[in-house]
């Protein structure tokens, strides 16, 4: 059993901080922009094929591939903030609206561009294996959790030694503040927006060489990460970054007592319960007023 | 005869911030009320209080002798407290007409679903009258079938007002009538509430920072700083005051 | 005096869909693909109560379609009961169903909320798909009965027959579409669509929020149980996958595009949305990814849909002032 | 014969298909070209393609004093039951089809079947294998392919002669693996020990949850029901997770194409059942593969191969009905026919399912394949 715990639980960790990567996305999005964007997860997907693309027809280095696909994911991120949700700022069900439309367009386009059966790429970190005892896995997932930490650290760097980045947590707390920083607010949604898709990108370039890179390989992580917003609180990264490792480890080790066909059911009334209990959830500010 | 609204000891603070501390005043007959005082007074939340947006952590609110503070809004409407809001709330997508239509209709459910199943709309047909005449009062009633998007942020603060009267209110809170309106516009809706007054005669509570408006308006002003009621009084007294000065100077 | 476009294309359309077994007598497939268009519209009449008038987005709401369409098809197929105690049974097991859900989540922020009913909605999926005892699970529940012949007089009407079976959907989806005309022509209609507009507003006129909104939730996932429930009993089968949260959105796509908080937009958008589709016959990637930039465009310029652009014309026609609200 | 008979078919094929018949006849094909299922449609497609060239490049079939040429009409239903309806609807009311083949999904075919029996079409499946399709009662639904039943007696049988208690499964959480389960659990005797048993939905490619929980159990068989995707990722993960525990399959995991997935290591001793061992040494299915091969440029697939025998299923009960119209005397010639196809001898019972061979091969370590059951028809490596 024990042995059976440690390996779910670097399982878990692995997943978690995939869930990490969506979360923080979704978390810096809604709390500067008050959008939820459902489309996040299709985003992580076009990270996956995208570093498939360039790992096989460019660079044919892993690493320059996931620079590449984040790169990409940033561009990509400008252009969904400036066309689509600038005009639609505090216009709730437009935003979910566009963001389901965005979920058909880029779904069902890769679908076009690269046809129903999955990719796959194996660099060498997934082919390694890395042993303790009878347990045994690859080096990607380490790599993953590597990289993920690295990010994080990274991303909280930014958001508190930088001019930019604390414009942008002045903007979560009231929209006129980026202003008083002296900062056009347009600048930091478009950034926030570039940041955010960059680390879907990421995600997708992490984890689709570990397995397989597929249409809807975005959809599982954005419902998780979404719940890992709200357990965590929405609009607080770290409750983002608790409740995404968070999900990841203990959905995989209550893979041990509860059916797996019953596991999202679990999460999910989870979600539910948490909403119940504590909307702000762990981290979160109670929100006074109406909204 | 009790007090139509007496405000006894409210306290409330946000985190640290003491906003209300103890303050306390008596609206014991008919008339317009202004409640004033310097950025930070605490007249907002003291505002928020009564209209039942804000539970006070300490004090109550008597609306003719009944417990209403931590009282949901729509129990208080239902009470007959009406109220108009800073920011100018009325329903975009409806016209002129059915906004004030519907501040008179029923929101109770019960009777609502026995209109449902009844289809009576008797009710309505009456109210319209009323309704028109009070579009005639702001001259609205060209207006009466356009959305209320379509008008101007002062048209649409009058009709936001006229609205509150359709309900028969047994008060009126105004949040800054005067905030965002033109100076010209300013006498029309002076002379407008003041003619409603007439009409009405029930208390209306105004929160307000325009002195000149409030002041040449109001019968009685309460003036409230750092929490508390400093003076309450008529307007020649009020700005005779020395504290008053001071608070505003201070 | 000029009709106002809604009843006027309202009585069109009744009239239409009330000829259509005759018009279409000969052509099978356009009555099938009309009574498909119309078990979708039952629901979608559902989301435009909840939606286009309360203003409260469901992404969960085929699942609680499902929980109609699986009581209702188990109370005929395993307990043998009649068409229509099954199907108010169905009606019933949705409603109560959001019943439950609306009393604690209601009160919670808009966003929030839509959290909850996607999450339900999958709860709901996951739970047709592996009660294989109850539900046939994944691999579906078939042999679902048809109600029986029903004679009036020398006439007899079998609903096993396409026709039949038509009509038998006209007339439920007339009801409905009946139903939710006077509820929004009702004072109860105008405190929903107050709340849409502005909640603290409504409460300030005394606007119970929390109970308007549940009874709106409780009406509309009844409704979504009746159009779940004639869905499956039009094809006989049951399956999970047509209660899942692509359907739930495609529920709220369809209602969008024919116009949210018009009485006929979603009629307009079922018809739009499962008829064209099945004349055109295109590639569903093609037309998925089509529909995604409809719903951009509709989304940043008609936020009202196909009936929104209508009334602009139509106003414009009538040399009325044209003007469209903006949705928020 | 019939090896000559494809190659001028192919011919036939390549070339303008040779037109010296009368009339033609359009048969009704549903089938998933789109959505998920997308790949497995191309497999049943291929099928159906490759034997109207072959018919056609024979100059048509006889059906009284007419030849006719065959046509397919194809409809995509994107394995959703509503789409997959009105496309029957459309065969037999617009099209006007006197026989519709193909479907993938349970489920869907189960939303079809009633509108074959309102509009006396018939409808003979060769792909889904929910045993309850053939369960209603409906004189019009035929399935050429074994269903979930007659393949879980096949593997259970083969099952309880290996040493595989406790035996733990990681199935699919939609038609195929539930129904694989669920059977399983039913046709093992009682006292048969399981360990543990997880389904994953469609879409979920991490199967450490499951490996661990295996390992948990010390598992000695791991049964796989699922399809080449997810099998190829299960079987890569168990191993690389260090459990060399047996790997028993599903037909999809028995070819050349799945093998490209993985390699030779990975798969060595594997068994799966297969209602269609490409390489097996009969003549008629060494034929098919070959024909496929030169046509498709690969191994040929079961679902082809159950496809391939639809169709010819469908035009020897026209003939034998003497009508390419008539739906309700096709059907009455589809209940007593009795058709050599390439999966075997294709005869339906009195619920319109027809009992092909069963077959379980097993994996070599040079990443072929040999057929260890049924013992008759046992061959060895290179064989399956």
């Amino acid at each position: 059993m024990a042995t059976a715990i440690l390996e779910q639980f670097i399982n878990g960790a692995m997943m978690g901080s995939i869930y990490v990567l969506m979360a923080l996305g979704m978390v810096l999005i809604y709390g500067v922009m008050h959008v939820l964007n459902f489309a996040h997860g299709v985003l992580f997907m076009v990270g996956g094929y995208l570093t498939h693309l360039f790992f096989f027809s460019w660079t044919g280095s892993y690493p320059l591939a996931i620079l590449g696909s984040m790169v990409a994911l940033a561009a990509i991120g400008i252009v969904l903030e400036r066309l689509v949700f600038r005009a639609l700022r505090d216009n709730l069900r437009m935003q979910i609206v566009s963001s389901l439309g965005l979920i058909l367009i880029i779904q069902n386009g890769v679908v076009q561009i690269w046809g129903p059966h999955a990719l796959q790429m194996r660099p060498t970190t997934v082919e390694t294996l890395v042993k303790f005892g009878q347990l045994s896995f690859t080096l990607q997932h380490f790599v993953i959790m590597g990289v993920v930490a690295a990010a994080v650290a990274a991303l909280y760097l930014f958001l508190t030694h930088t001019r930019l980045g604390t414009a942008m947590r002045a903007t979560s707390q009231a929209p006129e503040a980026a202003v008083v920083v002296g900062i056009d607010p347009n600048r930091v949604y478009t950034l926030t927006f570039m940041i955010a898709c960059a680390l879907a990108g990421l995600g997708g370039a992490l984890l689709g060489p570990l397995f397989i890179i597929f249409p809807q390989m975005g959809d599982a992580p954005m419902l998780k990460a979404l719940s890992a917003i709200v357990i965590g609180g929405m609009g607080s990264v770290p409750g983002a970054i608790v409740g995404g490792l968070g999900i990841g480890i203990v959905e995989s080790l209550s893979t041990l007592v509860i059916p797996t066909d019953y596991r999202d059911t679990i999460t999910f009334g989870v979600l539910i319960l948490m909403l119940l209990i504590r909307p702000w959830g762990i981290f979160g500010v109670r929100v006074r007023g109406e909204d | 005869m009790s007090a139509i609204l007496e405000v006894s000891d409210i306290s409330k603070s946000y985190g640290g911030i003491q906003a209300v501390n103890g303050a306390s005043f008596t609206l014991d007959h008919p008339g317009i009320y202004g409640l004033i005082g310097p950025n930070g007074a605490g007249k907002t939340t003291m505002f928020d209080i009564i209209c039942g947006r804000q539970v006070p952590d300490a004090g109550k609110v008597l609306f003719h002798s009944s417990r209403v503070d931590g009282v949901e809004p729509y129990k208080l409407a239902r009470q007959g407290l009406a109220r108009t809001f800073q920011e100018c709330r009325v329903l975009p997508e409806e016209t002129c007409l059915d906004n004030v239509l519907f501040a008179a209709q029923s929101k109770r459910m019960t009777s609502e679903m026995l209109q449902v199943f009844t289809r009576n709309t008797k009710h309505r047909r009456d109210a319209e009258v009323e309704a028109r005449r009070l579009l005639r009062l702001i001259n609205l009633e060209q207006y009466a079938d356009q959305p209320a998007s379509d008008l101007s942020y002062g048209q649409r603060r009058l009709l936001e007002i006229v609205s509150c009267f359709m309900s028969k209110p047994r008060i009126l809170l105004l949040d800054e009538p005067a905030s965002g309106i033109n100076p010209t516009l300013l006498n029309t809706l002076r002379d407008f509430l003041v003619e409603l007054y007439e009409e009405t005669k029930i208390v209306f509570l105004i929160v307000e920072h325009n002195m000149e408006f409030i002041m040449s308006l109001a019968s009685t002003i309460i003036v409230m700083h750092q929490g508390r009621v400093l003076m309450q009084g008529a307007p020649e007294q009020v700005q005779a005051d020395e504290s008053v000065i001071d608070a505003y100077l201070g | 005096m000029k009709l106002p476009l809604s009843t006027i294309v309202t009585i069109v359309i009744l009239a239409f869909g009330a000829l259509a077994p005759f018009i279409f007598g000969g052509q099978p497939y356009i009555l099938y693909v009309l009574t498909l268009a119309l078990c979708y519209t039952i629901p979608a009449i559902g989301v435009n109560i909840l939606y286009g008038y309360t203003g409260l987005v469901s992404l969960g709401h085929m699942g609680f379609a499902g929980v109609g369409a699986y009581t209702t098809a188990l109370l005929m197929k395993d307990v043998g009961l009649p068409f229509v105690p099954s199907l108010f049974g169905g009606m019933f097991a949705a409603g109560f169903l959001g019943f439950l859900v609306g009393i604690p989540c209601l009160r919670l922020r808009s966003h929030y909320f839509i959290i909850v009913t996607l999450a339900v909605g999958m709860i709901l999926f996951t739970l047709f798909n592996n009660l294989d005892g109850l539900t046939g699970g994944a691999e579906g529940l078939p042999g679902i009965p048809r109600p029986g012949n029903i004679e009036i007089g020398s006439f007899v009407l079998d609903f096993r027959s396409l026709t039949g079976f038509y009509v038998l959907t006209f007339i439920i989806a007339a009801l409905i579409f009946g139903l939710q005309y006077i509820l929004v022509r009702s004072d109860f209609g105008r405190s929903l669509s107050s709340l849409r507009q502005d909640e603290s507003l409504a409460a300030a006129r005394g606007v119970n929020v929390f109970g308007h909104k549940l009874a709106a939730f409780v009406l509309s996932t009844a409704i979504a149980g009746v159009g779940g429930a004639m869905k499956v009993l039009f094809l006989r089968a049951a399956a999970p996958l047509s209660f899942d949260m692509n359907e739930s959105i495609n529920l709220m796509m369809m209602l969008i595009l024919g116009g949210a908080g018009y009485l006929v937009g979603p009629v307009i958008g079922a018809i739009t949305f499962i008829a064209l589709p099945e004349f055109l016959r295109v590639a569903a990637e093609m037309r998925l990814i089509f529909f995604g930039f409809v719903l951009l465009i509709l989304a940043r310029f008609a936020p009202r849909g196909i009936c929104g652009a209508a009334e602009v014309a139509y106003r414009k026609l009538t040399n009325k002032e044209a003007n469209v609200v903006r949705y928020t | 014969m019939r090896k000559l008979l494809l190659t001028t078919a192919l011919a036939a094929a390549f070339m303008a298909p040779a037109a010296y018949a009368d009339e033609t006849v359009t048969i009704g094909i549903v089938t998933a070209q789109t959505g998920p299922l997308a790949a497995p449609g191309k497999f049943q497609m291929n099928g159906f393609n490759l034997a109207v060239d072959e018919i056609n490049g024979n100059g048509g079939f006889q059906v009284g004093d007419t030849t006719y040429m065959l046509e397919l009409k194809v409809y995509d239903t994107r394995c959703n039951a509503a789409e997959g309806a009105s496309a029957m609807q459309r065969l037999a009311t617009v099209d006007q089809v006197p026989i519709v083949l193909g479907e993938l999904c349970s489920p869907v075919a189960a939303a079809e079947a009633p509108i074959a029996q309102d509009f006396q079409v018939p409808l003979v499946v060769t792909v889904p294998t929910a045993s309850s399709l053939t369960e209603q009662g409906n004189p019009y639904f035929f399935r050429v392919n074994a269903n979930s039943g007659q393949l879980n007696e096949a593997l259970a049988a083969f099952v309880e002669t290996i040493d595989s208690e406790p035996l733990s499964f990681i199935a699919w959480n939609n038609d195929t693996g539930r129904g694989g389960a669920n059977g399983m659990r039913e046709l093992l005797p009682e006292d048969f020990e399981f360990g543990y048993i997880g389904f994953f939905n469609v879409g979920e490619v991490d199967f450490a949850n499951h490996i661990t929980n295996i390992r948990n159990e010390d598992s000695k068989a791991i049964m796989l029901l699922m399809d080449e995707e997810p099998g190829a990722l299960a079987i890569r993960q168990i191993r690389d997770a260090g459990l060399d525990a047996k790997l028993i399959g599903t037909l999809a995991m028995g070819s050349n194409r799945f093998l490209d997935r993985l390699n030779a290591e990975y798969l060595n001793g594997m068994v799966q059942y297969s209602s269609f061992p490409p390489n097996a040494p009969m003549e008629r299915i060494k034929n098919f593969s070959d024909t496929y091969r030169e046509k498709y440029g690969e191994e040929s697939h079961g679902f082809a191969a159950q496809s391939y025998d639809g169709v010819f299923v469908a035009v020897e009960a026209m003939k034998a009905a003497g009508t390419t119209t008539d739906g309700a005397a096709i059907r009455d010639a589809l209940a007593e026919i009795s058709v050599d196809g390439v999966i075997g001898t294709i005869s339906f019972d009195e619920k319109g399912q027809a009992s092909p061979p069963v077959y379980i091969t097993e994996w070599c370590e040079d990443g072929s394949r040999k057929i260890i059951a049924p013992e008759d028809l046992a061959a060895d490596c290179g064989a399956g």
